[in-house]
């Protein structure tokens, strides 16, 4: 069966990006867009993979840059939702539409 | 490794510090100690106080500190503008940390802790040289801020601005984050010095113009700057003066640092920055026109100077620029300063008050002192010598325009002009407007007993009636006397502190 | 060094009286009082001790770096030109914060912001570095949009927010023409700048449309507000009628010549090709000056809009004087500078005691003040005719010697010399139109009983007379510091 | 004619100006009281100044040359360019006998007034006025710069000012005030050109330096000046066209108008004229313009004296007349004739204008028609008055005849007969008015019945100077040898010319006025003139229309100009901005519901604002930028709608919009 190159790999990261980013602009409640926001970090951590597999790089910095990188992504996730909770209890949405009080 | 070795030590002597590191340390036990102040029976504002300490003693660790500190392998390197940086951060937050500690309503001490963390993540970003470190401080400034920006749990209008503040910067960073790790693929390693060696692809290309978007957005410069203003005008001015100036600093450094050691690989990066500087002037200076709000007429102004900054950047990123880096570092350091100080004087000024411009009407009879200094903040901000305004402008625009980019300079003076317009009307409100209804408390404040819905979920606990403490004046004269001196003393001290500099 | 103890003192008095306890609030007067009088006093000294020993060349200059990145120095020096002027600005102040005796709002501040203004109207006139210039000349601005719009008229908000909003329109071209010479020479330094421009081939080109004539009209353009020439004018008579008698006094008395020092100082020597090429529109926008703002102030039915737009007539004539470019023009525009200093200073002090008294400025309401104040009366009539030219005063040696100066002129028609002689002429019919109607007739009921010239009053008074008739009298006193400035700026422009 | 040494040391003859100034400026800071005590001071200075000039003219005796001083002192004013300006003091002949001429009229003033003025509180300042007025014309007379008597010139027109409106409560004085000084000044401009020109010329104001290098000036220069020397003299001596001030001023004191308004300020002109002579000479256009002018302004003055009602009008028409004569005499280049008519003129003019005043004072009124039949009441008073008025009409031993006819002779010798025949119609119509106003006063039925003789103060002086008026004519020779000028006694046929000039005009004012015959047919005949001359000659009326209104007219227009059009354009933008609000509200509803992505809404947004923008550009409304940059304000925060999903769609707008513009440019760079 064909070997998967890095092209591939990178492709395959590019395509679940577009996914994520599609999903974050159309999506209208505040938890479609965290779940987007969290495949879109994925498909970084993919194209980190595939370099550290096909390309000369180091692998050992991108296991460190994937391993931060969730990190980081743990937290955003964390503060996104205790904020969508937060806006739940007091506006009793979480459909982005309805809070644009802020204008101007 | 040793190609890195090679390019660091030749401009950097080797030599090890860790002590450096002192003051972030010091900071994150801060932040843990104003966690649990509640365990340890310590009064609400003790935190702050204990803050405002610790982020003094680390300013002046920073401001005396050894020059050239490189640490852990060349990807933290404390240069020259990278200590000045610091201590200016510091400084900053110590001068927030004496307000909150003087005036802060309701509970202080999560804001203190949130705001030690930010300042952290903001003194590491500031000498970060490696990718990874860059977006790692990066997130740990913002992330604080966002929560910061909701601080008020009970009012929606917090939370919806930090809503979209945190959704919009975790989309661009994510925009950032990949931008990186396509670079770190192309270029094998995630260090600046090695990413100037990547060979110029359409790739790689679109990897830089996607990391620097991810800046961008942090910087709240145009086409991206549409979360600032509803963040800003969601909360309270107390919590935007932090969450405006602190990240927004770091973020400049860590663009200047970028494109001075990166971009000589990318040739588009000048027009990519120009757009940028361009789009952030015409689009704040127009927009901020009709603002009647002091924290949405901020976000704007902090627009258009973030173009001011980012036209000295585009100037030093051009093909003959590498003369101009210097320079170009350090005014828009001096620069940064100036405008922070200055923006976060402002909105301090604002929080005894409350965030629209009617509410700082009559300011001059009610505080007079507080309204000369509003007056002294808002003239740096439009460029009246001898306020650093004023020098901080003279020589960014002279630094661009020896660049070459006459034509951007010239918009950029139309553009001060233009801002002398809506700048003047933060004077005209605190001098010249009579305050219509002589209600106390302004109209947020008013929100925030008001809207306590009475069916609130038993586990958030109504929040309990904010015990105001009493503001000591002393404490904000302080806090405001600090943003004034660096005012006043960055113009006139303005020849030392570049030699400190460069 | 004494001359930076001349500028600073000012600041002294503005960190003292800002600094007072609320208790201790009318304690503000007696401090700027005793600041701007020994600062007075130190100025005079100098001048009588320069007045012996002749003024060629700078005096008590020091040099230090400041800004070395873009070699700024803070270099202040005194010369023919500045010194009078310096005198002038620090005598003026010191009559000022006497006058404002009886400011009861808020004293302390309005006395910080009269020691600043002190402060930045010495620094403009002592200083040699184009940047230590600039921003001396922003400097003023500040307190003197306060001093309108704290303790101005009705329409003060107005009036103070054109006042910021033209100067610093002005001054923005400043700054401009002040980095591309910094671009094009390297070097802020007013004493270098000549022979530097002088070498750089990019600003040889003379005439119009060269660079240097672009240098030149942004200069004016910066310096034209403040003088003011005709068009840019319009904010000096609602700036003088909302500003309070001691900002006026200052406004019209010390604030207008730094637009003429700006030219005889900067604009001038440095650029004498831009200079040619602009020298026949300065003379034409002069005359216009002279003649609009005396044919307008014949109209005016407010007395401070009368005098305001006689200074604009006045200032019209040292502007002929620097057109001219002759010797005899550029000592009419110093000895117009002072001159009209010293008169339009006395009447705007008079014009501030009769609104003291009556709380009214239009003139059909006072009349046949004669009849019930005698003394001001004389008074009010020396400074009128003072203003107006008469010999034996010293507002006559400036408009002589600008019909002279202008008259010999190689660059200006004769015509213009005979209209600015009709401008004498309008300058006497509405100064005349003003007494005919203020202090002769019979007293009107908002004259009636009011107390004549108090001894206070005399003293702000006194020293500005005296030193007219001197002045007037023998015309070497003021002179001898001019001419040999005048001398050295021909031989530059000949050369 | 030998000529005396010139080395005489004359110090103390400055002495003469300074000591009424000194008199000034003691009586200056007095307070009102004090002053009115201490009158005597300014007439005590001017006594001791008339012994002096008698010493100075004792001294000096047999004369010279005018222009050839005896004595010169001079100081440097100033360095003008490295090039010092002198000013200075020269003594020669004119100046003494001007000297002995000022003080002598001057002190006869004075003395009048001291009764005169004696129920007027403010009586001090006058007298303190006085002594400024006289300084200053001994000093204008003595001066040996053009820029001092300039100087003087100017300090004259101030007192001129000052005297005029000493009542300065009632309307007529303070009109007649301002009028004066403004009039005068106007003939200043000239003054000032001139010195301007002579400056940039020879570059110093000293006369002998000016005369010695008059002779290489340009044509042009010589033009200029000589026109503005002219001009500035018809101002101060109220020639045509600039005559209208003269009878105004008579609304001041009566002794004010004596010394100024007939002896010696209005004279300052013609001295001016006679010292400048070297330079007028080289310009026969200029000699030939101030003949002209001299002789119209005669029959100007002595037509309307003949029409005049007011006592002092008559006097004040008359003194111009007499001007014009003096004028006419220097148009013809002899200054000896001028200076002698101007000196007896002085005598017999102040002689007339002081008995006026006692008629004045006794009767209560100025009107002639309302005096009558005084000689009876006050027989001194018409004795002196009638050797005043038959002197100023030519009659033979009086002077005036005597200066009278030495002006018709040098007239005639200069060969402009035109000239000689105005002269002689002045002469008659001079006679006429002096019959009319002799027989009117003194004579017909007399309806002052309490009118009583003058007191001794008064009539003191006033038989002083008829005295002088007296004497005077048998001095032709003397004075003109004493200008170094060999005169001779009038010519049999001049003398005989004049007389019957003289006597014609005196046989038509006696068939007119003698029997109080009504003049109402002789008004009906000659209506046109009479009213014209009620009128002026509509001099006033040409001032009005054409420079007084016109002005108030110009004044109010530029500063309606000055608020509305600079001033509009600035704050025009308050209201400019409301207005489009509300058209941009308008447009607002139709955007906000385009469901459109960021980047092609920006791209529709920047259109339509260019659209609009060239809207306003062609309205020409250049401020609008102020507005325009609100209005885009305006849209721009539409967009900030609150709405996150917007935002990320503009964001990745934005992302796209970029990448795709740095593509192309990669493509094509």
């Amino acid at each position: 069966m064909p070997t998967v190159g890095l092209t591939a790999v990178v492709l395959l990261a590019a395509a679940l990006f577009a996914i994520g980013l599609y999903g974050a602009i159309s999506n209208d409640s505040a938890i479609g867009i965290l779940i987007s926001l969290e495949i879109m970090a994925i498909s970084i951590t993919v194209n980190l993979m595939g370099f550290a597999r096909f390309s000369s790089v180091a692998q050992a910095n991108a296991w460190f840059f994937s391993v931060f990188l969730m990190v980081i992504t743990a937290a955003e996730i964390g503060i996104g939702l205790a904020l969508v909770v937060a806006v739940y209890r007091r506006a009793r949405t979480s459909e982005v539409d309805d809070l644009s009080e802020l204008k101007g | 490794m040793s190609t890195i070795a090679t390019i660091t030590t030749s401009f950097l002597p080797p030599f090890n510090g860790y002590a450096v590191l002192v003051a972030p340390a010091l900071l994150i036990l801060v932040a843990f100690f104003s966690l649990f102040a509640d365990k340890l029976h310590v009064p609400d504002r003790a935190a702050a106080v204990v803050a405002a300490v610790v982020a003094a003693v680390g300013a002046c660790w920073m401001a005396l500190g050894a020059d050239n500190v490189i640490l852990f392998g060349y990807q933290l390197v404390y240069t020259g503008d990278a200590r000045f940086a610091a201590t200016a951060i510091l400084v900053l937050a110590c001068a927030w940390f004496v307000w909150t500690a003087a005036a802060g309503t309701g509970r202080t001490r999560e804001a203190t802790a949130l705001a030690a963390l930010s300042v952290s993540g903001a003194v590491l970003a500031v000498a970060a040289l490696d990718l990874i470190v860059m977006l790692l401080a990066l997130e740990l400034t913002s992330m604080p801020a966002y929560v910061l920006i909701g601080y008020r749990r009970y009012r929606i209008q917090g939370l919806e601005g930090a809503l979209k503040y945190f959704l919009l910067s975790v989309l661009t960073s994510l925009f950032m984050i990949y931008g990186a790790s396509m670079l770190f693929g192309l270029a094998g390693s995630t260090h600046f010095a090695e990413l100037r060696a990547l060979t110029q692809s359409p790739l790689s290309l679109l990897a830089f113009v996607l990391l620097i978007i991810g800046l961008f957005a942090k910087l709240s410069a145009a086409p991206f700057h549409w979360w600032a203003p509803d963040a800003y005008a969601g909360s309270e001015p107390w919590t935007v003066s932090f969450a405006a100036t602190v990240p927004k600093f770091a973020g400049i450094l860590v663009i200047v640092r970028l494109i001075q050691l990166v971009s000589t690989g990318f040739s588009l990066a000048q027009s990519l920055l120009l757009i940028g500087a361009v789009a952030s002037m015409v689009v704040g200076t127009f927009a901020a026109l009709t603002q009647s709000d002091t924290r949405r007429l901020l976000a704007y102004s902090g627009v258009v100077n973030v173009g001011y900054i980012l036209l000295v950047v585009a100037a030093s990123a051009g093909p003959d620029g590498a003369t101009y880096s210097t320079i170009a570092l350090v005014s828009s350091v001096v620069y940064a300063l100036a405008y922070t100080a200055a923006t976060m004087g402002v909105l301090l000024v604002a929080s005894g008050e409350g965030g629209r411009l009617s509410d700082l009407a009559g300011l001059s009879k009610r505080r007079p002192a507080a309204a000369w200094c509003l007056a002294l903040f808002v003239l740096s901000l439009i460029g009246v010598p001898p306020l650093a305004g004023f020098f901080g402008k003279l020589e960014l625009f002279m630094t661009a325009w020896a660049a070459g980019q006459q034509v951007f300079v010239v918009i950029a003076t139309v553009v001060t002009v233009v801002s002398a317009f809506y700048y003047m009307r933060l004077i005209k409100a605190a001098f010249f407007d009579e305050p219509e209804r002589q209600v106390a408390a302004s109209e947020d404040s008013a929100e925030d007993t008001a809207d306590v819905a009475p069916d609130v979920a038993a586990d958030s606990a109504a929040p309990e009636t904010p015990t105001p403490a009493p503001t000591s004046r002393v404490g904000v004269g302080v806090a405001l006397g600090i943003l004034l001196a660096v005012t006043l003393l960055l113009g006139v001290l303005s020849g030392p502190i570049i030699t400190w500099l460069t | 060094m004494l001359l930076t103890i001349i500028i600073a003192l000012p600041l002294l008095g503005v960190l003292i009286s800002a600094l007072l306890p609320h208790r201790a609030e009318s304690g503000a007067k007696w401090v700027a009082l005793l600041v701007t009088g020994a600062d007075f006093v130190l100025a005079a000294w100098q001048l009588v001790q320069r007045g012996i020993t002749g003024t060629t060349g700078m005096q008590l200059e020091t040099s230090l770096s400041w800004i070395p990145q873009l070699s700024v120095h803070y270099h202040i020096g005194v010369d023919g030109l500045s010194l009078p002027l310096l005198v002038l600005s620090t005598l003026l102040c010191f009559l000022a914060v006497l006058a404002s005796w009886k400011i009861t709002v808020k004293p302390r501040f309005y006395f910080a912001m009269l020691c600043l203004l002190s402060l930045g109207l010495n620094g403009v006139f002592t200083a040699l570095d184009l940047v230590l210039f600039y921003v001396f000349w922003e400097v003023v601005l500040v307190p003197m949009y306060f001093l309108i719009s704290q303790w101005g008229g009705e329409r003060r908000q107005y009036a103070s927010i054109k006042f910021f909003l033209y100067t610093f329109f002005g001054s923005v071209f400043m700054l401009v023409a002040i980095v591309a010479l910094y671009l094009y020479t390297g070097s802020f330094d007013l004493t270098q700048l000549r022979d530097l421009i002088a070498q750089t081939a990019a600003l040889k080109g003379a005439g119009i449309g060269s660079i240097q004539w672009w240098l030149f009209g942004a200069f004016f353009l910066g310096f034209a507000v403040k003088v003011p020439i005709w068009p840019l004018h319009t904010w000096l008579p609602d700036a003088h009628v909302e500003a309070p008698t001691a900002g006026s006094v200052l406004l019209a008395g010390i604030m207008l010549k730094m637009g003429t020092y700006g030219f005889l100082r900067i604009s001038v020597p440095l650029l004498p090709q831009g200079f040619s090429g602009w020298q026949l529109i300065l003379g034409i926008l002069a005359v216009i000056s002279i003649v609009y703002g005396a044919v307008v102030a014949f109209a005016q039915k407010d007395v401070k809009k009368l005098v305001a737009y006689s200074s604009v007539s006045h200032m019209g004539f040292a502007m002929l004087g620097i057109a001219a470019g002759t010797a005899e023009g550029f000592n009419a525009a110093m000895a117009v500078n002072i001159s009209h200093g010293l008169c339009t200073g006395m009447l705007f002090l008079l014009v501030g005691m009769v609104y003291e008294r009556t709380h009214t400025r239009q003139i059909k309401d006072l009349s046949g003040i004669a009849a019930q104040m005698p003394v001001y009366a004389g008074i009010f009539c020396f400074a009128s005719f003072a203003s107006m030219g008469l010999p034996l005063l010293s507002g006559f040696v400036g408009e002589f010697l600008t019909m002279v100066g202008s008259w010999k002129s190689p660059a200006l028609p004769g015509i213009i010399t005979v209209i600015a002689g009709l401008g004498i002429l309008c300058g006497g019919a509405y100064m005349l139109w003003l007494m005919q109607r203020m202090i002769f007739g019979n007293p009107t009921p908002a004259v009636e009983g009011q107390p004549d010239i108090t001894l206070r009053e005399i003293l702000c008074v006194v020293p500005l007379a005296a030193l007219v008739l001197v002045i007037g009298l023998s015309w070497n006193t003021l002179l001898q510091f001019t001419d040999p400035f005048a001398a050295a700026l021909v031989k530059i422009l000949g050369a | 004619m030998e000529h005396v040494a010139q080395n005489l040391n004359l110090w103390w003859v400055l002495l003469v100006p300074l000591l009424p100034a000194a008199a000034f400026v003691v009586l200056l800071p007095m307070s009102r009281r004090v002053r009115n005590a201490c009158r005597f001071v300014p007439i005590a200075a001017m006594v001791v100044a008339l012994g002096l000039s008698i010493a100075a003219a004792v001294q000096v005796y047999p004369g010279s040359h005018i222009g050839e001083p005896f004595w010169q002192v001079a100081w440097q004013l100033a360095t003008l360019g490295g090039h010092a300006v002198t000013i200075s003091f020269a003594v020669d002949s004119l100046a003494v006998l001007m000297l002995v001429m000022v003080c002598i009229v001057g002190i006869c003033v004075q003395i009048f007034s001291l009764f005169y003025m004696k129920d007027d509180d403010r009586r001090g300042w006058f007298f303190c006025v006085m002594a400024l007025f006289l300084a200053a014309m001994l000093g204008f007379v003595l001066s040996g710069s053009l820029l001092v008597e300039f100087a003087l010139w100017e300090i004259m027109g101030v007192c001129s000012y000052l005297l005029i409106g000493f009542w300065y409560r009632d309307e007529a004085p303070r009109k007649a005030s301002q009028k004066a000084f403004l009039v005068t000044r106007t003939g200043d401009v000239g003054f000032f050109v001139a010195l301007a020109a002579i400056y940039a010329a020879c570059g110093s104001f000293e006369f002998e330096h000016i005369f010695a290098t008059v002779a290489n000036w340009s044509p042009a220069l010589l033009m200029v000046s000589s026109i503005g020397l002219i001009w500035a003299a018809i101002g101060k001596s109220a020639q045509i066209p600039l005559s209208a001030w003269l009878p105004d001023a008579m609304a001041g004191p009566t002794p004010g108008s004596a010394l100024i308004h007939a002896a010696t300020m209005v004279v300052a002109g013609v001295f001016m004229l006679t010292r400048m002579l070297p330079v007028l000479t080289l310009n026969p256009l200029a000699m030939q313009i101030i003949l002209v002018v001299g002789i119209i302004t005669a029959l100007y003055g002595a037509i309307l004296a003949c029409f005049q009602t007011d006592l002092k009008k008559v006097l004040a028409f008359s003194t111009i007349s007499q001007l014009g004569y003096m004028v006419a005499a220097i148009g013809v280049g002899s200054a000896t004739a001028a200076v002698f008519h101007l000196t007896t003129h002085a005598f017999f003019k102040a002689l007339l204008f002081l008995t006026a005043g006692i008629i004045i004072h006794a009767t209560h009124t100025q009107d002639m028609r309302q005096m009558g039949g005084l000689a009876r009441r006050m027989p001194i008073t018409t004795v002196v008055w009638t050797i005043g008025a038959f002197s100023l009409a030519g009659v033979l031993p009086l002077s005036g005849f005597f200066s009278k006819d030495e002006i018709f002779t040098v007239i005639w010798h200069s060969g402009q007969y035109w000239a000689f025949a105005g002269a002689a119609a002045v002469g008659v119509l001079t006679s006429l008015y002096v019959v009319k106003t002799w027989f009117t006063v003194f004579f017909g039925n007399s309806c002052n019945v309490n009118a009583h003789e003058g007191t001794a103060t008064e009539l003191v002086p006033v038989s002083i100077l008829a005295a002088l008026t007296l004497v005077c004519g048998f001095l032709t020779i003397p004075l003109a040898r004493f200008l170094g000028h060999e005169g001779e006694w009038p010519s049999l046929t001049m003398a005989a010319t004049s007389t019957a000039v003289m006597l014609c005009g005196a046989a038509l004012g006696y068939t007119i006025y003698a029997r109080q015959r009504s003049t109402e047919r002789l008004k009906q005949i000659f209506n046109v003139v009479v009213s014209a001359a009620d009128a002026r000659f509509y001099l006033d009326w040409v001032y009005d229309t054409f420079f007084i209104r016109p002005y108030f007219w110009l004044s109010e227009a530029l500063w309606k100009l000055d608020a509305v059009i600079i001033d509009g354009a600035v704050n025009g933008v308050a209201w400019l901005y409301r207005g489009l609000t509300r058209l941009i509200n308008l447009l607002d509803a139709r955007i906000i519901d385009g469901a459109v992505n960021g980047a092609a809404w920006l791209y529709r947004a920047l259109t339509r604002g260019a659209q609009w923008f060239d809207s306003t550009v062609i309205d020409g409304i250049v401020n609008g930028l102020g507005t325009l940059s609100r209005a885009i304000g305006a849209a721009l925060r539409r967009v900030q709608t609150g709405h996150l999903q917007r935002y990320q769609r503009l964001i990745v707008g934005a992302a796209v919009v970029i990448v795709a513009v740095l593509v192309l440019v990669l493509r094509f760079l």
